[in-house]
């Protein structure tokens, strides 16, 4: 295991210390591995939180900001954060307009942050609406399984929704702008090699240089399906089909096209796969209206990519557009 | 067995044993785990496992209700993931029926741990094949109603949820996950024997070693 | 080779067109690979026009934008543009108030942008500076060599003239300051693994599961040793040390922090690798009034990360500051 | 030789046969490249010449100055890296050297190949024993001039400049390059060929090649 680190076990405390070092305008609890706002609670406006295993960074630390999130609670890597750190992360952002719980669906984020709402609701009352994002097609989603994951459209649901609360809000329409763009949104990422778990010291699974996993969540687990190695044209079409007939995305609507990196991939090849998806989606008449490119939900520093779309109208636009000033994401101020 | 009494004492020694066998089985459940999840069940449990043990250091001996609202909370608040929540409900409601008792009958232990995996199936709501520890546990507590039920000592009772336990577990194996990460790999999942089902067995491993003569 | 690619002859050209689709601000002259502002030339604005081999991404298509570059040159990957696309972007930028090239040190840019600057003269009789970075502390300087490579202070500097071009300073002004960030500014770099170059096929060097290249440049070349490898700790100190002794940064002096990531390791440890950055300039009485944490020039999938310091003043801190709207870096707009 | 006259002819096939050798030498060039450099040499090379040999398709045979101002702006529009400009540039100044003739005299060709060195050493400010192309084109150069002088065939005279061009390469192996991208490495460049001094030693490979009989 190659990777700039002093222990396999300090490194989320680590890591900690170093976004305190290099961003004061975030606070940090390091106990409880606790990313929130200086200026927390922010009167009158709704909390956002947001939460998961570590890893994935930026995501969700990054994402601490003015019109963005209120607070991120760091877990282990790969591993959700406990109901006590979310319950802690509530109480220090609620300024009395509720808090949104922003949760990717997996078992263990959504029992977590649900123990942590119950607790929330007796010790502190705070009023506590959950949004739990699953926008994975590469699941497929049942009453009677775990259903699908939160990936991708993660990332721009805690953006759009943060501009929605910073502009005043309130919790009830800030959970169904949330909503919306979870509805809208659909993703699916594949993976050109595994990732390390620091604390396990060896790849999650072995991939051999002739192959790939198409269908990968982002926790190093395997993908649905091992596939020859494809080129940049293949890979973007193999994760695009399943997302445009999932929704479907049709002829003439316009889309937010969000390529993000796993980790270990650099920006050169994401825009090698941006230009295909570009080229796809034009096939089908959508017009791509705003761009993410870059690594923004990763697996530690797994190479591969993920492909998200989010349909657009002029609420999501003007939201997505709105000032937002965080690590990792940052326009208008 | 009705005069067959269980201290508080034995209980913390089976959440010791337990712990023992955890950390004795850390990376096989964590190498379980890479195969159909994200390889890290062993360190997740030894996690919270080893701050169980420590927090029994630091605590005096108290009720059976609280020894194992201790080891909920504990559980709950160090592990993290999805056996965080679920083996910590499980304890809470374990001992929120045992009582603020320092002694408990076989039935009281049956009571206990029925309330302990029903809380844990309200929790995460497993059903049976759904191939989660739940497809061990129940069977394991079947296995000790019954053995309780016809008079048998709870060595003799817990020996057979154990082995109940360990059959579930195995029976994991050919199963196609529909609960938990596993559930993503779909048909990839079956074949592998679930990390979950595998540490529940040593859950009733420690149960019966504890209570043996 | 595992890459998100489509063909290693055509990556930087499809590479682009993805830019072209992403970014619909900028433009792009795909036969001469250019990316210049929608707006160029910016009338009365000096012009800022950089470039050098592709790989590097951001670097430096990345950072072409208000209060930064005016045009990037894209070479191939690792490969210095030719002088006619430096000429062709000397002549879209310039507004009259002449142009300056911004040149990483290295044999191939420096004779590259030396024979645009000859021929913009000649042809175009614009006014062309140039400045040349030379920030790497891990080769010895000498008139007798080639010199120190331009690293990390490439991007520092690229932000700071830009925004100083941006406010109206003249030629002579923006090159001064140029000249100054350089003197004040230190790199240096290591690398865990090598990167393998698409037209080549395989890794440029080998490296052990537990050895490390320290004093490495940003084209996968081998560095100036090879050591086992070290916690994130004893990395940071042996990237500081020589930085420090070198210009020197001394106790009471205020500095922009910059750790900067190789192309394949995590944000998660760059983190870890920053907050043992703080540490040791604490000990040193050298205070961080600015950082920055992330991939912003890199070399390929390479897995490392390099450390760059530049020592601030009122009017650096003000130019760093200053709005800047680019793919890469953006804020204040 | 006095009355042994070089035609443009002739000297576009040298260019050529110097494509070929470098295509073949192509994956050597960049192995070398990678050892003390950034792997690209060869690829740079074999980019700039095809595109010269493409050129040379269109371009309908002209004098010998076209021919070299062709092939340098070529090499300098199509390579990038340092081989660009240096090679261009020696091809340029080769030309200038020629002028607008058809056919040159030996010591005219003497006179191009020193005006071409010259102008590669006033764009890279290479001296002897700095690890580059130059220790290999100018032992060569005084090779040829040499038998130029003492009456040689060009045949021989540039079987001659040849062999001086090779051993001007190998003596690069011990060197610890000074200029270049090898210059970073210090010590570590030791014991490593230079790939532009093989290059180099190819261009005369390929007038040896052109000229013999
Ligand atoms: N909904 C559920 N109900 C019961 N048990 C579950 C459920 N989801 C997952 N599990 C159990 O949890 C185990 C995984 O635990 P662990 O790896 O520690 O958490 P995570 O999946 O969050 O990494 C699985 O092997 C399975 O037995
Ligand atoms: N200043 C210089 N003068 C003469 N030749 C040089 C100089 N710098 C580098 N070279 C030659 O250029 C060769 C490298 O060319 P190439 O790999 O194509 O360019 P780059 O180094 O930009 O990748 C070296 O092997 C060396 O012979
Ligand atoms: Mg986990
Ligand atoms: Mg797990
Ligand atoms: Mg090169
Ligand atoms: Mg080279």
């Amino acid at each position: 295991m190659k990777k700039l680190i002093n222990d396999p076990t300090t490194v989320v405390t680590d890591a900690l210390a170093g976004i305190a070092a290099a961003h004061p305008e975030l606070r940090i609890d390091h106990e409880r591995k606790v990313i929130y706002r200086a200026d927390s609670p922010v009167a009158g406006k709704v909390g956002l939180i947001s939460g998961g295993g570590s890893g994935h960074e930026p995501l969700h630390g990054g994402f601490v900001g003015v019109g963005m999130l209120d607070a991120a609670c760091a877990g282990e890597v790969f591993t959700s954060p406990t109901p006590d750190q979310m319950h802690e992360a509530t109480k220090l952002v609620d300024a009395g307009a509720g808090v949104l719980h922003i949760v990717k669906n997996y078992t263990g984020d959504v029992l977590n942050f649900e123990m942590a709402a119950e607790m929330a609701a007796e010790e502190a009352g705070v009023k506590v609406e959950a949004i739990v994002t699953n926008d994975d097609v590469a699941v497929e989603d049942s009453l009677y399984t775990a259903g699908r994951r939160g990936v991708g459209v993660t990332v721009l649901l805690e953006k759009i929704c943060g501009a929605a609360a910073e502009a005043g809000a309130d919790l009830a329409s800030v959970a169904a702008i949330a909503r919306k763009v979870n509805g809208w949104g659909r993703s699916m990422g594949m993976a050109l090699t595994s990732c390390t778990v620091p604390a396990a010291g060896k790849p999650t699974f072995e991939l051999a240089e002739t192959e790939m996993e198409i269908g990968i969540g982002i926790h190093g687990e395997p993908g649905r399906h091992r596939e020859p190695l494809g080129t940049a044209a293949e890979i973007a079409e193999r994760l695009l089909d399943p997302i445009v007939r999932d929704l479907p995305y049709t002829r003439g609507d316009a889309v937010l096209a969000f390529v993000n990196g796993m980790g270990g991939t650099p920006l050169l090849e994401l825009y090698v796969v941006f230009a295909e998806v570009a080229r796809i989606l034009d096939g089908h008449g959508i017009t791509i209206e705003r761009a993410l490119v870059g690594p923004y939900i990763t697996s530690l520093e797994m190479a591969g990519c993920s492909i998200s779309l989010l349909k657009l109208d002029d609420e999501l636009v003007r939201l997505w557009d709105a000032p937002v000033r965080t690590a990792a994401l940052r326009w208008g101020v | 067995m009705a005069d067959d009494v269980v201290t508080v004492a034995r209980l913390e020694a089976w959440v010791r044993l337990f712990a023992d066998l955890i950390a004795e089985h850390r990376g096989y459940l964590t190498e379980l785990d890479s195969a159909i999840g994200d390889a890290d069940h062993g360190i997740n449990m030894d996690r919270g496992m080893q701050a169980v043990r420590a927090k029994l250091e630091a605590a005096p001996l108290g009720a059976t209700d609280e020894l194992f609202k201790l080891v909920g909370m504990t559980l709950v608040s160090s592990i993290g993931g999805a056996s965080g929540p679920l083996y910590g409900t499980f304890f809470l409601r374990f001992g929120t029926a045992c009582g603020p008792s320092v002694a408990l009958s076989a039935d009281d232990v049956v009571k206990a741990f029925r309330a302990g995996v029903e809380g844990l199936v309200a929790r995460g709501r497993p059903e049976l094949g759904d191939k989660t520890m739940y497809d061990s546990l129940h069977p394991a507590l079947e296995a000790l109603d019954a053995a309780v039920g016809v008079g048998m000592s709870t060595g003799e009772a817990f020996a057979a949820a154990w082995q109940a336990a360990i059959r579930g577990r195995d029976d994991t194996i050919p199963m196609v996950a529909r609960k938990g990460r596993a559930s993503y790999l779909g048909e990839r999942s079956a074949g592998h024997q679930d990390p979950g089902a595998t540490s529940a067995a040593l859950l009733f491993e420690a149960a019966a070693g504890t209570f043996e003569n």
